[in-house]
């Protein structure tokens, strides 16, 4: 079994931490070894969930958390926020760019869930 | 809190010259569209947008293009993308943006 | 009365993770508007610590929390680890570079706390 | 996990040119160290370590120039750090390490 570290980022929910988010993420991928390629795929990703997060996410949803689940042939990226109306947060929306882009720079993708976990992954090339 | 994206224009001849640069995102957009949709709408030019020395653009910045776009359109106007770096010309791709706007090395 | 924004990195106490660490200051320090050799100093200063705190961890203090609070003219930065042997992390240490370090980049340094909280400094000048 | 550091050696005349690019931290450090010291130990010439590509370094990474040396001053040669980045040169005067070494443009 790998071993998986754990990084989390706990921020206020604010168009003007987006770019704190994306330098925690490429400095993530980067230590996992991601091409460079891939590094801004996750970067531009993970981008476009806190987007979209800040654009729907009402009062309740003063802050969120970008928990890096870090194994060494797959980054998993999960968004846990307090504010449950944020459960399908992609759902009926007018943001197309932002889930076309996401569905196509990152290997799984699961934005509208029960349990009210938001997640993304990508996987490193010939690594497993 | 600092701003991450310079604007600059400068007319010439039979188009406007836009020259942008560092990060266009969530937080940097609503000073930049304000910007380029005033231009937009106050003049009937092509747009000519530079962008050699944009480092990120996200879907916020695509809507912004699309909607300057479709101000500039109304008066039989194009928008050019000049310069696009791989890893955004990619985004155009992905949403088929690439085939609204000129995009031009 | 400014506001505090807050942001929490929370990671494993492993040297592989200090890049990470740095990426995220910068990301915070570039926000706030330090300027660029400001923003190097942070960088610097922030990862000293978290190196002394790698290098004197003991197997109790698995992981630590580096904790960032943005006001409009002061970062503050603060570290907490579990480990209450790390109460005074400086002390009697042969890493006299780093304390050094630390002391010069930094407008306020106390990492050696009573009540376990170490933390840094730093002021943007001219805007207050 | 990838390696933050490169690390090349090349022979000429009097000395060993060194030449070191990226992060030398407490991550990358260990194989620094290594090959560093192994150099240190097994030539009798002045070490010239060449910093221009060498963007960050911290207190591990000035350990380890120390260590080294301590190791060529036992046979009477230097250590040159030449083209430091100022934000790396400050480091050494923060130190005292600039009187310690032979720092070069
Ligand atoms: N994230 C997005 N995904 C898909 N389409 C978008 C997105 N953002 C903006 N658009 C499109 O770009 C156009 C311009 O956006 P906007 O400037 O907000 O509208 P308006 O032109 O009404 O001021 C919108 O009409 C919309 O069709
Ligand atoms: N962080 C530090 N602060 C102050 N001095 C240091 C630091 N790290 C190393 N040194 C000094 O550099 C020398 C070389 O370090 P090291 O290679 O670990 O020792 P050795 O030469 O015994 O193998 C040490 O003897 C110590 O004096």
């Amino acid at each position: 079994m790998d071993n998986i570290d754990v990084i989390e980022l706990s921020l206020p929910l604010k168009a003007e931490y987006v770019s704190v988010v994306r330098l925690t993420a490429s400095g993530v991928s980067n230590r996992m070894g991601f091409d460079i390629d891939s590094i801004e795929d996750i970067k531009v990703a993970i981008a476009e969930v806190c987007n979209k997060l800040i654009s729907v996410g009402s009062d309740n949803s003063k802050r969120f958390t970008v928990i890096f689940q870090i194994s060494k042939d797959r980054l998993n990226v999960i968004f846990d926020c307090a504010d449950k109306s944020l459960k399908c947060i992609f759902d009926g929306s007018d943001n197309e760019f932002g889930l076309s882009i996401i569905n196509a720079l990152m290997d799984e993708v699961e934005l509208c869930s029960d349990n009210y976990i938001l997640s993304i992954s990508k996987v490193i090339e010939g690594k497993s | 809190m600092s701003g991450e994206l310079t604007y600059n224009e400068e007319r010439s001849g039979a188009s406007i010259n836009i020259f942008i640069a560092g990060e266009l995102d969530i937080y940097s957009s609503a000073d930049f569209k304000e910007k380029l949709y005033r231009t937009a709408e106050s003049t009937d030019v092509d747009l000519r947008i530079h962008c050699e020395n944009l480092k990120y653009l996200d879907s916020t910045g695509l809507g912004i293009f699309v909607g300057a776009l479709k101000r500039v359109k109304q008066k039989n106007k194009n928008i050019f993308l000049i310069n696009l770096k791989d890893s955004i010309k990619k985004l155009f791709v992905i949403t088929g943006l690439d085939k609204v706007f000129i995009i031009e090395e």
